[in-house]
């Protein structure tokens, strides 16, 4: 299972990574962070593959993955 | 595990000062994972302009300058001549690269000056408070414009790149965008070009990256991406104006 | 040591090339354009650069760019060109960078003529760029002395971080006298550990900037430069007097209207006339404490400029009051001639201040 | 001594470069010396001139604005010039180009077919050197020898073949005004 | 007559409408950019042009452009834009062209901030720009004064056919006051028997110019311009005293920091402390006859500046050496502070000179 | 007798500063003739450049401005927006108009401000003693490229009529030159064609005019316009590169 | 009487508008009042804040470097100028959206949860208005008819059916704080 | 036969007119004008054609070109 880690206090809660993610699992907590904005996190983590659509699409840097190393051979 | 995804070395690790969903900080990272990419850091200079990316001298971990409004490309010509191997950027936006600073940039591609450039047009001044710039878009209401920009009274959009690619100087010119993330890696590739070139000694490298600007646009983050579509690619069309032969 | 003649356009050239400049950005303009021309012959001759701006606001970023790489760097221009670097020289002056700017000033306002003037020492030495910065400002009298202070002016600037401009005029930059010029001596930089050149071998981070958006940090980054200003006053007043002793009137005059005056200061000794002159080769800092070495003993000051009384000024402020101060210009491009100016002195001595 | 020297003509005609010689010459000898010429959009038309101070003294202004001396090669610069002239000066006229005279009557003129003698000794060029002969004879601002030696100082070396031709032109200038 | 709340930069712009400007010219520049936006609108609906130029070179180009049609016209920036405009005002001086310049100063030198500041009064009072030329400088203080100042700006400008600055600060052009703005008049255009229309009606050529070719002409046009000049300086010079009845010592300080040096003498009077405040409203001309007036019942002067100290110069040169004249500054977009000027001047009551 | 050739009423009966054998002289004839022929010698307002031409203001008979160096475009801007029906152009350089005044215009043709622009290129900054101009040739030898134009230390010439062709808001732009009568010819009603251009309120007009510099390119008049046909001819091709459809 | 109200927040929480509103009431009342924003690319960060003096004599500075009060709608606000509050001051914290205490004790310090109470007397537009009430109620630096009257001049026509709700807001801020 | 005005104190000698001249009619003078030049002049002015070539090509507007005016009808 990919990991899909959010610094959350640099997040501004753009859903730029929402909006992107393929398999829609990024969500917005309902919490703020301390800069006031709504940050974004992965639900379902299952359902996530790795793509880093969600890390590319962020203007904050906020987003890391991380996935399987593929067995070679 | 692996990292597929992580912040690039050439990036410190500090917060963007960039309003929510400005794609400005997109175009940092892209830049960022270039120069790691080609292992350029250590040789790499930034100059940085004004506008909202005055303080990306902050964020790009390597040496840097901070020029006056639209005078990167000769600020970048000085260090260029001095130290003509290190790698040398200049990243500006539309008020500066296309407004206050066109005998600069027309005459760095001209001379054919060996850096590149980042252009980040977002069709609007941001830093001073949405005020039209060169780019911003025919019927386009800014502080400046309230009206819609008119052709009539105050002209029609430039386009930079194709401007450029008339100039022999001019090695490698793309338009390229980050409204979404097949754009994104496209621009990715595009920039790591222009280093390129720049890294080759092949000449003056520009790419022009159609970002976006929630806050002065008016829009929220998501919205504003697709007005960016909807509106700036038809007007900007994107692709490689010019590419010398040297590079694939 | 065998003389050439020179022409002090070129000997400007040659004595940057001698102090280490390899470096140079420029625009053409009259009166000036011999610099340029033997630069881009002479700089191929020692691996330096002649590059050919697109504008003097191009030319004077270029110079900030090379300068902040800690190389030794020029520019040179007349009145416009000199005032449409205003902002590149403030934000030089900002960002503490070393350079040599070169201002052979012509007629003005506007595009006035290309004869010579000295109309430009406000703009020099108050700041013709916006905010509080200060400008190491040199005003040769002869081509020897702009090959002397060509070193002068490269050494200044990387002693105190600051651009240092050389003020002359198209009689300067024009004219031939013999110069001694001796063999070139080797030379190094010095050690510049805020240059910009990529970090290298593990450097820490360098900037070039003068950016600093917290008015806190801004203040202490004025009074930081106002302290240095405050040591160029203090040690790099530079002046010449001539014939001072005993002097009731001493003119003040720079550059050639101090050649001028010269004369006139022989003729009215042969005449018996007490007259001396100082003249400043420091434009800024001002020679304040030449003025008010020679105040008590002097009875009237005569400020003799190619304007309308700039520096004339600076004489009356350092003066304060304690003496009258006179002034006699010509301008638009106008010479002083050494008659009228002795009639000038004749006058202010004959009690009658015209 | 302080001379003032005025050299004008059609540009081509060579003023600036003998202005040049004569100021070489003059610091040679260990005389203050200083060389300006006339500068300015006024060079389209096509003229030129330069000024040359040789003093004892140092000099102040180089700028010759009341010569002592005028070498007028042209027309133009003898109708330009004439009148600044100082009293009792001097004023030398190529009257190979020029066919008027000078109206001045307080100064010495000379009228000197500069070109046709030139012509005649062999080369067109040496036609302001034939003027600085006469200059040198009747004012002895700098000696021959100094010429002789600012010739070959000044001369690119492949250019050293005609120092003989300009110092005869020198001398058959003096020969003329030679009393 | 009812009052409305008007920001700073609003106020220029209506205060420019309403003195029969119709053309403005300017490039987006902080912290003036209200006025272009103000203007953006305001403009159409008097029929007037709000045109953003590519740049401040071009700016004050378009504006040299449009005056010599005879339009009331201007433009506008801060410090780093002014900088660049210097040679078109010097063109604009040259040629004799009345139009409104706005400096809204803020922190430099270099990019330095967007902070308020007062740090350009060199720039505007002596020349920024090369060869011997004047602005006419206005300071004002207050929303209000904004208002009123603008019409005076443009009449005094085609009065002497001669740029006019006004100058001010963000907290000028960013702060809200009530302000007495009243009907709109209606204005006729002076006569402008010079101004370039086209030879319609068969009209004698006209020129609008700044070249002197020949130096004798050149230096016969700065002598006009020199009348001129003294002519301003005789007939212009706006100061406002407060409470300099009876004072021992008096501040000078222009524009923002003015207001808190007006403050600071009320704490002072107060407290039994005999100070005073002179205003210069004109900063070129300089107040020199209030100076003048007061220097002889006065004991000693303090100049208050946001800057590291510039006018004091012509405190300094209008005091002449006859009482001290001190000075204190903030720089760099820091407001001086009532409590410390205030003590400053206690510290000078105590002859502390610090 | 008829007069089949007399000079044009627009132009003062004085004699040109200019250079024997300079076309300038013939440039500002056709202007004139221009100007007298579409009858507009009464609204015509010019704007003299500093360069050689600078004192073109005396020689048009008409209204005039001298601007400062690079400017004549944003002066003749400040003109026209006040008043939109007279006729207005500026005479620049190559040096005033390609380099120091790059950013006015681009941006005057950007904006499709509605004035005339005669352009002089002669491959050399003239007045100030023969020094390399944008649009000096490669390999061409000038006061400040004593060993001739190298790409590699200053770039290539700029082609500025093809690259202000780009922009939306250029109407009518042509290369013209004055090396022969039937070149002379031609640009003449390139000439009239801007004008007309103008006069129907349909944008940006420039005309680029080759033109010679004998004094400057150290050659006699008449190789000086062999010398333009021989080397400026290939690379700056002859032609109209934008026309308005509404112009025949 | 001196009064100078720092009011602070995000962008869009209205702070610069309701400092307009207060200055505007300041001049209905004939008092001297002086506005001012924060400027500056800080802005980017998303907040806002605007200083406002009420005083009976002209202002010198308009800008609230030591404010009397101040009114914090978020947490950075609170955190960023909890110290520049002058001793005796007062602090108004938005408690609907700041979840810290101030730490001073030589001011008095109101905790309103003004974005909850606004929505609960029906727009949450008006969470400012309720800060505003009890701040009038406190200091009486203005009047509410005064406000009241501002609010007809300051807003278009079109909005003047939000002044009853707005109306209600500062009363209900007043209650909250009225002993 | 045309007639060819040359304004001989204008000239500058050129040469431009007497290159240009489709029937080589234009030479210089032997003397020289007040400006020292070398004036232009035609001879044998029956040959010309009053094409006005040598008016055009004259970068200082010394030469005026006047023609029989032809019969029409
Ligand atoms: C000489 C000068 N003129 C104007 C400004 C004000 N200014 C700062 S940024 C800017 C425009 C910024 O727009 P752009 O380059 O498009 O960058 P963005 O903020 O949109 O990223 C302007 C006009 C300045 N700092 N210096
Ligand atoms: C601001 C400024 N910079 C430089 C100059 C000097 N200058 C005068 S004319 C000129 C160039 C002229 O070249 P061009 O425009 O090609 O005209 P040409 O003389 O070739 O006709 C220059 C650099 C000036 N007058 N002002
Ligand atoms: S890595 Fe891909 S699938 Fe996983 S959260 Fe990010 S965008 Fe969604
Ligand atoms: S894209 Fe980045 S900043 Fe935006 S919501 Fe997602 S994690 Fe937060
Ligand atoms: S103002 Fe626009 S460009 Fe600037 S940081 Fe905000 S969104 Fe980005
Ligand atoms: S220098 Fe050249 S462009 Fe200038 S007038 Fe002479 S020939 Fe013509
Ligand atoms: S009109 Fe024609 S034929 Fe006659 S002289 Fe002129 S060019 Fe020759
Ligand atoms: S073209 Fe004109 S200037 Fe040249 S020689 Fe002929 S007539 Fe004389
Ligand atoms: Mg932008
Ligand atoms: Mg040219």
């Amino acid at each position: 299972m990919p990991r899909v880690t959010f610094r959350e206090d640099r997040c501004k809660g753009c859903e730029l990574c929402k909006n992107f993610c393929p398999k829609g699992i990024v969500v917005m907590a309902d919490h703020i962070n301390a800069m006031g904005f709504h940050p974004a996190t992965v639900v379902e983590i299952e359902k996530c593959t790795g793509c880093a659509i969600c890390a590319m699409m962020c203007p904050d840097v906020v987003i890391e993955v991380e996935k399987e190393e593929k067995k070679v051979g | 595990m692996k990292k597929v995804f992580e912040r690039p070395k050439s990036l410190k690790d500090m917060p963007f000062h960039y309003c929510p969903g400005c794609t400005h900080g997109i175009a940092h990272r892209l830049v960022a994972e270039v120069i790691d990419e080609l292992q350029v850091f250590e040789k790499a200079i930034a100059v940085a302009p004004v506008g909202c990316s005055v303080f990306c001298y902050e964020y790009f971990d390597c040496d840097a300058y901070q020029a006056s409004h639209g005078r990167a490309p000769a600020v970048a010509t000085g260090i260029k001549r001095v130290l003509p191997d290190r790698v040398v950027f200049t990243y500006q936006g539309d008020g500066d690269l296309a407004a206050i600073g066109t005998g600069e940039i027309v005459h760095s591609a001209a001379r054919g000056e060996n850096f590149t450039v980042i252009f980040i047009n977002n069709a609007i001044y941001a830093m001073t408070g949405g005020q039209m710039a060169p780019t911003t878009l025919l019927g386009q209401k800014t502080t400046t414009t309230p009206f819609g920009r008119d052709h009539k009274l105050n002209g029609s959009p430039v386009r930079m790149s194709e401007m450029l690619s008339v100039l022999d100087g001019t090695a490698y010119a793309a338009r390229v965008s980050l409204h979404n993330p097949a754009n994104v890696t496209r621009a990715k590739k595009a920039i790591k070009k222009a280093f390129e070139v720049q890294i080759a000694g092949l000449g003056f490298s520009i790419v022009e990256v159609l970002s976006s600007c929630p806050t002065n646009w008016g829009l929220p983050p998501l919205k504003a991406l697709k007005w960016l579509e909807d509106n700036m690619l038809p007007y900007y069309p994107l692709g490689e104006f010019k590419k010398p032969a040297e590079v694939i | 040591m065998a003389k050439i003649l020179m022409k002090g356009n070129e000997a400007i050239g040659e004595g940057a090339v001698r102090a280490g400049c390899r470096y140079f950005f420029g625009y053409p303009i009259t009166p000036q354009s011999e610099l340029p021309h033997y630069l881009a012959k002479r700089m191929p001759e020692v691996g330096g650069l002649y590059l050919q701006a697109e504008s003097e606001v191009a030319s004077i970023n270029m110079v900030f760019g090379a300068a902040g790489t800690g190389a030794r760097v020029m520019t040179s221009s007349s009145g416009p060109g000199i005032s449409l670097m205003q902002e590149g020289i403030s934000y030089l002056a900002g960002a503490e960078l070393p350079c040599v700017i070169v201002n052979m000033i012509r007629g003005g306002p506007g595009l006035g003529n290309i004869a010579p003037a000295q109309s430009d020492y406000f703009q020099a030495t108050k700041g013709g760029g916006h905010g509080d910065y200060r400008l190491i400002v040199l005003a040769p009298a002869s081509v020897q002395e702009i090959i002397d202070l060509m070193q002068d002016a490269f050494d200044l600037s990387d002693k105190y971080r600051n651009p240092v401009m050389l003020m002359g005029d198209g009689v300067l930059g024009q004219m031939m006298e013999p110069v001694e010029i001796g063999d070139q001596k080797p030379f190094e930089l010095p050690e510049k550990p805020w240059a910009v050149t990529g970090r290298l071998r593990g450097k820490e981070k360098r900037l070039i900037n003068s950016l600093y958006i917290v008015p806190e940090n801004c203040e202490v980054h004025n009074f930081k430069l106002e302290k240095k200003y405050t040591g160029i006053k203090e040690a790099e007043q530079r002046w010449e007097e001539y014939r001072t002793e005993g002097a009731e009137m001493v003119m003040v005059a720079f550059g050639t209207s101090a050649r001028i005056c010269k004369s006139v200061v022989d003729r009215c000794r042969e005449e018996g006339l007490p007259v001396g002159l100082l003249r400043p080769i420091t434009l800024w800092p001002f020679p304040e404490k030449g003025i008010v070495r020679l105040v008590d003993s002097v009875k009237s000051f005569l400020t003799v400029e190619m304007n309308m009384g700039q520096m004339v000024e600076d004489v009356r402020l350092s003066v304060n009051g304690k003496r009258p101060v006179h002034f006699y210009g010509r301008v638009g491009g106008m010479i002083p001639v050494a008659r009228d100016v002795y009639t000038e002195v004749k006058k202010i001595f004959n009690g009658g201040v015209a | 001594m302080h001379e003032g020297i005025l050299i004008a003509g059609f540009g081509g005609q060579g003023v600036l470069s003998t202005g040049q010689l004569l100021a070489y010459s003059g610091m040679v000898e260990g005389k203050h010396v200083a060389w300006i010429p006339s500068y300015g959009p006024e060079m389209r038309g096509g003229t030129a001139n330069c000024g040359v101070t040789i003093a004892d003294s140092p000099i102040s202004s180089p700028v010759v604005s009341e010569p002592t001396v005028l070498i007028a090669m042209n027309r133009p610069s003898l109708e330009k010039f004439e009148k600044v002239v100082v009293p009792g000066g001097i004023i030398f006229v190529n009257s190979s180009l020029i066919n008027i005279k000078a109206t001045r009557a307080d100064v010495r003129t000379f009228y000197i077919p500069a070109n046709d003698m030139a012509e005649e000794i062999g080369s067109s060029k040496v036609a302001n050197n034939i003027i600085l002969g006469a200059l040198l004879e009747l004012t002895r601002v700098v000696t021959t020898g100094a010429v002789e030696k600012s010739l070959y100082e000044v001369l690119p070396p492949h250019h050293h073949k005609m120092i003989p031709i300009n110092l005869k032109a020198l001398e058959v200038g003096a020969g003329l005004v030679r009393e």
